[in-house]
């Protein structure tokens, strides 16, 4: 919301405005300085802000139990992709209880707009937005992330395990 | 009015099984008088006896014979000796005692309604009577009674057995023609009706071994003389099979009419010692069971059972006591339509399967607080969906079950445990685990 | 490869020409070949009969597994098939199969006993109630009013006759 | 016999019967079903197990309608029209035992949508939609089921998926007579399957993929390749035989993915052949030859389609009976009037031999729909031989090879270049000839292995071009554009305007194949710095 104000006769000198901004930075320079605590300035990296759970930032692919791919290449997530961003390829698995699995899965992250729609769209808590969001790259190329990179990148130490287990529904009948 | 031997007169003589003394004791006498009869003459005496269908559906045989279109086209007539609804054993006595009643009878019917084949089906697992059967039909062959120009009247019919394979569904009218021409015995589609098109699209009669049998009697004492017996819409006797928790279970001929306690009182016996009676089925595991206060004024006639908001069915009588479980007794009764169901009509495949879980569900202890309820649900949404009445069967004995006896499955699902004490408590079996086949 | 006998192949022939459509002898021959192969019907079985009966094998096959008294697994020398609906069920029907099981040595019904001459099975009602509890043997007639020790003894009678 | 003024209706006309649908009133023939009556009238009622090519099963109890004056709700597949019906299924009592009856269908029902092929076009999730329950009651053990059972060549079935309809099985009985498929086993542990010995291999088992209503039968050809709401329609006819079976060509914007059947009745009825769904292997862009090449003197070059036909052009002018014309019977009614009007007046040339690709089995039949003649339009091009007046026998060019008296020698190739069994032979035998000037749509390696003077050009295939096929019995059948996969191929017409040297109209690319974005083109640029 922008406060319009009047042009008053002192703006109309211009100098004793720009004073008045100054001395406003020195009086918080002078707080900051007398109580470090109180500064909300982080040293980044050293310091990173704590985002809340909710936070959506690059994807994470969660695995099954045994450690393979969760998603079942159902196409949901491309489907209610507002930037079109997700492209998989399924393919047939040779255990008939899995039968589709993908064989690529990429997201192009320059297009992608971090809306969500994809976790919510997966039937089997297959895709999740995870917490880490500032993964530089040299070129366009890299942030096309595929399949290895999406589920079992360093930092998923393994993969995260979905909630939504094929094995035990199977086995309860349903 | 007691029991009377009026079909089953000569049942107790060994020697009436043979041609000889069958003939001995009044055999094909009726035969001769109705050649010489119009067959037109013997519907009306059949239609004037008022019998009706003695197989479940309990309707009358005159007008279903009056259905057969009047063109030449050939017609056939089949014999339904399928009896698979459990509690029924009354064919398979009279199949066994008396062949030649039977066969006399089909060969005045098949005149009557001028059909060249007439085919008895038999179910598989009879394989005492059907032999029985064999042997007679080749020894009427060889005196002349079946095949061409019976007894130089003119007429030829030809009577044949065919062995069926163990399927309930095989006692419902299509489904026992679509077995006899060879397929799987799964019901037609109704219209078009069998007496208009039917076993290899030609009108066909299907009658109960019983029906058939009346028809010699209606032949020798006329259509009022069949009457004697029985109530004035119900006409003639019926043979009940009596099972159940009774002293003296069997098969017993009864004029209909005659009172349901007095029956199970005075021939069978009574209940065993120190029992209670806790309800009556009448007519079959299809028929909706009778609470014992029902039981004490019902009589045995398709009108009153109709009232009472069962069916006389085919007079399987199954009594029960107090020491049975409700819920257990109607898992057995589930577990046999989800096992008897042919699998053509969702409803009826679908919903057996899912009433069987839901009651064995039950009886095992883990069943849900809003079982009841959903089992009326399910059991009233079977009802009159499908091809043929199996689905109704199923549904009708766990719509009377849950409704007569609530608080035995609420009791059961809450304590999880049976209201009757030592009830025993048995493996769930799905149809794929119960044996060889 | 299943081959019929000869006069089994006879009968097929029989029965081919008896009823008005070709389909209607398929039940018989089904038993016919099932009585010679041992008491099962194996894909062989239905091959064969497809042959011999210019039939599709498919309805044949559909057939066979579609009626219970044609056994789509291998079964001992006697095929011990004991009722346990409604009225069979109430008196006692179940125990009896547990304990002539138990006496047999076959764990599972439709398993066929170490010694390879019991198969249980429970069957639906077999029109006998009012001798029930009671069971059929292969295609036998009826075994009627049994309990628990009977029905151990009919198991020891047959191992006897059927051991030799 | 005198012409008896007889007054009864002619037996062929049948009696029309008044009856009422919702509401609205309808006229029907006699003898029509309500379901009959309700699909010709566009109203949509729920059924599975009915279909209007097949005999009625009524067995999965959907099409659940209410009769005035029939207290029970009776199935509308089996049940007749008499006069003056009035019959409804909107009312509250229909829609509660249709979502009941649905239901039934779906408690054994896997939780199999995201891994099924069917799904977005499943008959289960559209009744769904309409009558579903959305509060499921059925708690208990689903049955268990074989899954991904291999059928046969081209079908895998999943029995747990499989609602009964048996309108596949009723397909195999009454469609292809041959009895392949079956219902095993009894209640709900049926199951469709075939025999062990007879997989379901007839030309015409893909039908049964199309005629499921649910997921139980899948093709293996289009098995898990594209989503079918990622998928456009275009209406087309079939060009693998010269039956010419009306289909539905399945694409976007990574090529064609599969052809099903569309309704026509006096041609292909309901059904198709299983070859004519390959005909979109053919179309897509790795199979196709994507610009025109030029061979002189040994070193060839790809360049331009119009500028090569232009080229082309102006060897041919004028150069009268030292040009041969080869032509198959693949092309449009219009393409074969240019090109042999063309031949005939401007190259002044009667040497137009017709190209039969399999002479032996050119007259088969096999009873239903697949012709041994693989050519969608010989009876066009022969018309417009006859029309222009050539009658040249083969053996014509052979010997005018052999003698040197043909120099030139243009072929209109093969669009389906695999009906061609004899294409290597033809390569070789007209290669002799010392310029040749080749038309296809396909690539070839062969072709473009050849030495000396070849001319190369890619042209359109049958969904890219608008024009008439003329099928065997002579029906001629429109069909139109639908797509563009290779931009600057051309067909026969501009290929001769261009032999003229007239220029060519801009041809809109709509519905361009190819162009799809699988990366991000900008990320991609960047990526080279």
């Amino acid at each position: 919301m922008s406060l319009v104000q009047k042009r008053t006769e002192l703006s109309k000198w211009y100098l004793p405005a720009i004073f008045q901004g100054l001395g406003w930075t020195f009086v918080k320079m002078v707080k900051n300085l007398a109580n470090k605590k109180q500064m909300i300035t982080l040293n980044y990296p050293e310091q990173k802000h704590e985002y809340s759970p909710r936070f959506k930032g690059n994807h994470v692919l969660t695995v099954k139990k045994d450690g393979s791919i969760r998603c079942t290449a159902c196409m949901l997530c491309a489907t209610n992709c507002p930037a079109e961003c997700i492209t998989i390829k399924a393919a047939e698995h040779e255990d008939p209880t899995v039968e589709k699995f993908p064989i690529s899965y990429e997201i192009d992250m320059l297009r992608c707009v971090f809306c969500g729609f994809c976790e919510e769209a997966c039937p089997v808590d297959a895709i999740r937005m995870g917490p880490e969001w500032q993964r530089p790259a040299v070129n366009g190329a890299n942030f096309v992330y595929d399949l290895k990179e999406l589920a079992y990148r360093p930092s998923l130490k393994g993969g995260i395990v979905s909630v939504v287990d094929e094995t035990d529904r199977h086995k309860a009948g349903i | 009015m007691a029991e009377v031997k009026y079909l089953s007169e000569h049942y107790h003589k060994p020697e009436y099984r043979g041609l000889a003394g069958y003939k001995a004791n009044g055999g094909y006498a009726m035969l001769e008088k109705a050649l010489k009869m119009q067959p037109q003459q013997i519907i009306d005496e059949v239609k004037a006896s008022g019998l009706r269908g003695r197989g479940g559906a309990g309707f009358p045989t005159g007008m279903k014979w009056g259905f057969l279109p009047k063109n030449g086209e050939p017609r056939y007539l089949l014999c339904n000796a399928d009896e698979s609804e459990p509690g029924t054993f009354k064919d398979r006595v009279m199949m066994e005692k008396a062949p030649h009643q039977l066969i006399e009878g089909m060969i005045i019917s098949a005149y009557a309604v001028g059909a060249k084949k007439a085919y008895i089906y038999i179910r598989g697992e009879y394989m005492g009577p059907a032999a029985i059967l064999e042997e007679a039909i080749a020894e009427a062959k060889k005196a002349g009674y079946i095949g061409k120009n019976i007894l130089g009247s003119g007429v030829d019919v030809e009577l044949d057995l065919y062995l069926g394979a163990g399927a309930y569904i095989c006692g419902e009218e299509t489904g026992l023609i679509s077995s006899l021409e060879g397929f799987k015995g799964q019901p037609k589609l109704k219209p078009p009706f069998p007496a208009v098109q039917g076993y290899l699209k030609k009108p066909t009669i299907v009658n109960n071994v019983e029906t058939l049998a009346a028809v010699v009697n209606i032949i020798r004492d006329g259509g009022q003389g069949y009457r004697k017996y029985g109530t004035e819409k119900s006409a003639g006797t019926k043979l009940f099979s009596l099972s159940g928790a009774v002293q003296k279970p069997g098969t017993y001929e009864v004029p209909l009419g005659y009172k349901l306690m007095d029956f199970i009182n005075n021939e069978c016996g009574g209940l065993l010692p120190g029992r209670k009676l806790k309800g009556v089925i009448p007519g079959g595991s299809s028929a909706p069971i009778l609470s014992a206060e029902e039981c004490m004024d019902a009589t045995l006639d398709y009108e009153n059972m109709a009232a009472k908001g069962s069916m006389l069915g085919s007079g399987a009588i199954i009594v029960i006591d107090d020491s049975y479980c409700m819920v257990d007794v109607l898992s057995t009764i589930t577990h046999f339509y989800h096992h008897e169901s042919c699998g053509q009509c969702t409803p009826c495949r679908e919903g057996t399967g899912w009433v069987q879980k839901i009651v064995h569900g039950i009886v095992h202890g883990n069943g849900k607080p809003g079982d009841v309820d959903l089992l009326l649900k399910i059991a009233d949404n079977m009802k009159g969906r499908t091809i043929c009445a199996l689905s109704d069967a199923a549904a009708l004995p766990v719509l009377s079950f849950v409704t007569k006896y609530r608080e035995e499955f609420e009791y059961f699902i809450k304590e999880k445990k049976s209201k009757v004490k030592g009830t025993q408590i048995y493996a769930q079996l799905n149809p794929s685990e119960m044996g060889a086949h | 490869m299943f081959q019929l006998s000869e006069e089994g192949k006879a009968y097929v022939k029989s029965e081919l020409a008896r009823y008005e459509s070709k389909q209607s002898a398929i039940i018989r021959c089904l038993y016919r070949a099932q009585d010679e192969n041992g008491g099962w019907v194996s894909p062989e079985v239905i091959e064969h009969l497809s042959q011999l009966m210019d039939i599709p094998a498919a309805q044949i096959d559909e057939v066979s597994t579609f009626y219970t008294m044609f056994n789509q697994k291998p079964v001992g020398k006697y095929h011990v098939q004991v009722c346990c609906t409604l009225t069979c069920g109430m008196l006692g029907g179940r125990e009896l199969t547990d304990a002539m099981m138990k006496e047999a040595g076959c764990k599972k019904l439709g398993d066929v006993s170490p010694d390879g001459l019991f198969t249980f099975s429970k069957v639906e009602c077999l029109g006998s109630c009012d001798t029930a509890p009671m069971l059929q043997i292969n295609r036998d007639p009826y075994t009627e009013s049994l309990n628990t020790e009977k029905g151990l003894k009919l198991v020891r009678d047959l191992r006897a006759k059927g051991g030799k | 016999m005198p012409e008896s003024n007889n007054t009864a209706a002619p037996a062929t006309e049948p009696k029309m019967l008044k009856m009422t649908i919702n509401g609205k009133e309808v006229e029907v023939k006699e003898g029509t079903s309500i379901i009959e009556a309700y699909s010709q009238h566009g109203m949509s009622i729920a059924h599975y197990c009915w279909h209007p090519g097949l005999s009625v099963a009524g067995v999965c109890r959907l099409c659940m309608v209410e009769i005035e004056g029939n207290p029970r709700l009776q199935i509308a597949c089996n049940t007749a029209v008499t006069d003056g019906m009035k019959v409804n299924n909107e009312s509250e009592k229909v829609k509660d035992a249709v979502k009941w009856g649905l239901d039934f269908h779906l408690i054994n029902h896997p939780l199999d949508c995201p891994i099924c092929d069917q799904a977005g076009e499943c008959g289960l999730q559209d009744q769904y939609m309409a009558y579903g329950k959305y509060t499921p009651e059925m708690a208990e053990k689903k049955v268990k089921k074989h899954k991904v059972v291999d059928l046969g060549p081209r079908v895998v079935l999943d029995s747990e998926r499989c609602i009964l309809c048996s309108r596949c099985v009723r397909f195999t009985d009454e469609v292809s007579k041959t009895n392949e498929l079956g219902i095993f086993n009894r209640g709900d542990r049926a199951e469709i399957g075939t025999f062990e010995g007879k997989p379901l291999d007839n030309n015409y088992s893909l039908n049964t993929v199309d005629i499921c209503p649910v997921g139980a039968l899948t093709s293996k050809d289009f098995r898990f390749r594209q989503r079918v709401w990622f998928l456009k329609e275009h209406n087309s006819i079939c060009t693998g035989c010269s039956t010419g079976c009306n289909t539905r060509v399945f694409y976007n914007k990574e090529g064609l993915f599969r052809i099903k059947p569309r309704y026509n009745k006096d041609i292909n009825g309901y059904w198709m052949t299983d070859t004519g769904r390959d005909a979109y292997k053919f179309v897509n862009k790795e199979a196709r030859l994507l610009d025109a090449r030029v061979v002189s003197n040994g070193r060839g070059e790809w360049i331009a389609p119009k500028l090569a036909a232009r080229k082309a052009g102006e060897a041919l002018k004028g150069a009268g009976k030292s040009v041969a014309l080869v032509v198959t019977g693949q092309y449009m009614n219009e393409e074969y009037e240019a090109l042999l009007s063309y031949f005939k007046n401007e190259v002044g040339t009667d040497r137009v031999f017709h190209w039969i690709n399999n002479p032996e089995t050119f007259d088969s039949f096999d009873g239903l729909l697949a012709r041994g003649d693989k050519n969608p339009n010989t009876k066009g091009l022969l018309a417009e031989m006859a029309k222009q007046g050539f009658t040249a026998q083969w053996r014509e060019l052979a010997e005018g090879l052999q003698t040197g008296a043909i120099k030139t020698v243009v072929v209109a190739g093969p669009e389906n270049q695999a009906v061609f069994p004899d294409l290597k032979a033809k390569i070789m035998e007209l290669s002799k000839a010392s310029k040749l000037v080749w038309l296809q749509a396909g690539k070839n390696d062969q072709l473009e292995a050849l030495t000396g003077d070849v001319t190369l050009i890619p042209l359109k295939t049958y969904v890219e071009k608008t024009g008439t096929y003329v099928n065997y019995a002579g029906i001629a059948q429109k069909v139109h554009k639908g797509l563009t996969v290779v931009p600057n191929a051309l067909s026969l017409v501009e290929v001769v305007a261009l032999m003229k040297g007239e220029e060519l109209p801009a041809d809109d690319t709509y519905n361009q194949v190819g162009l799809g974005r699988v990366h991000n083109e900008f990320t991609m640029v960047r990526g080279t710095l």
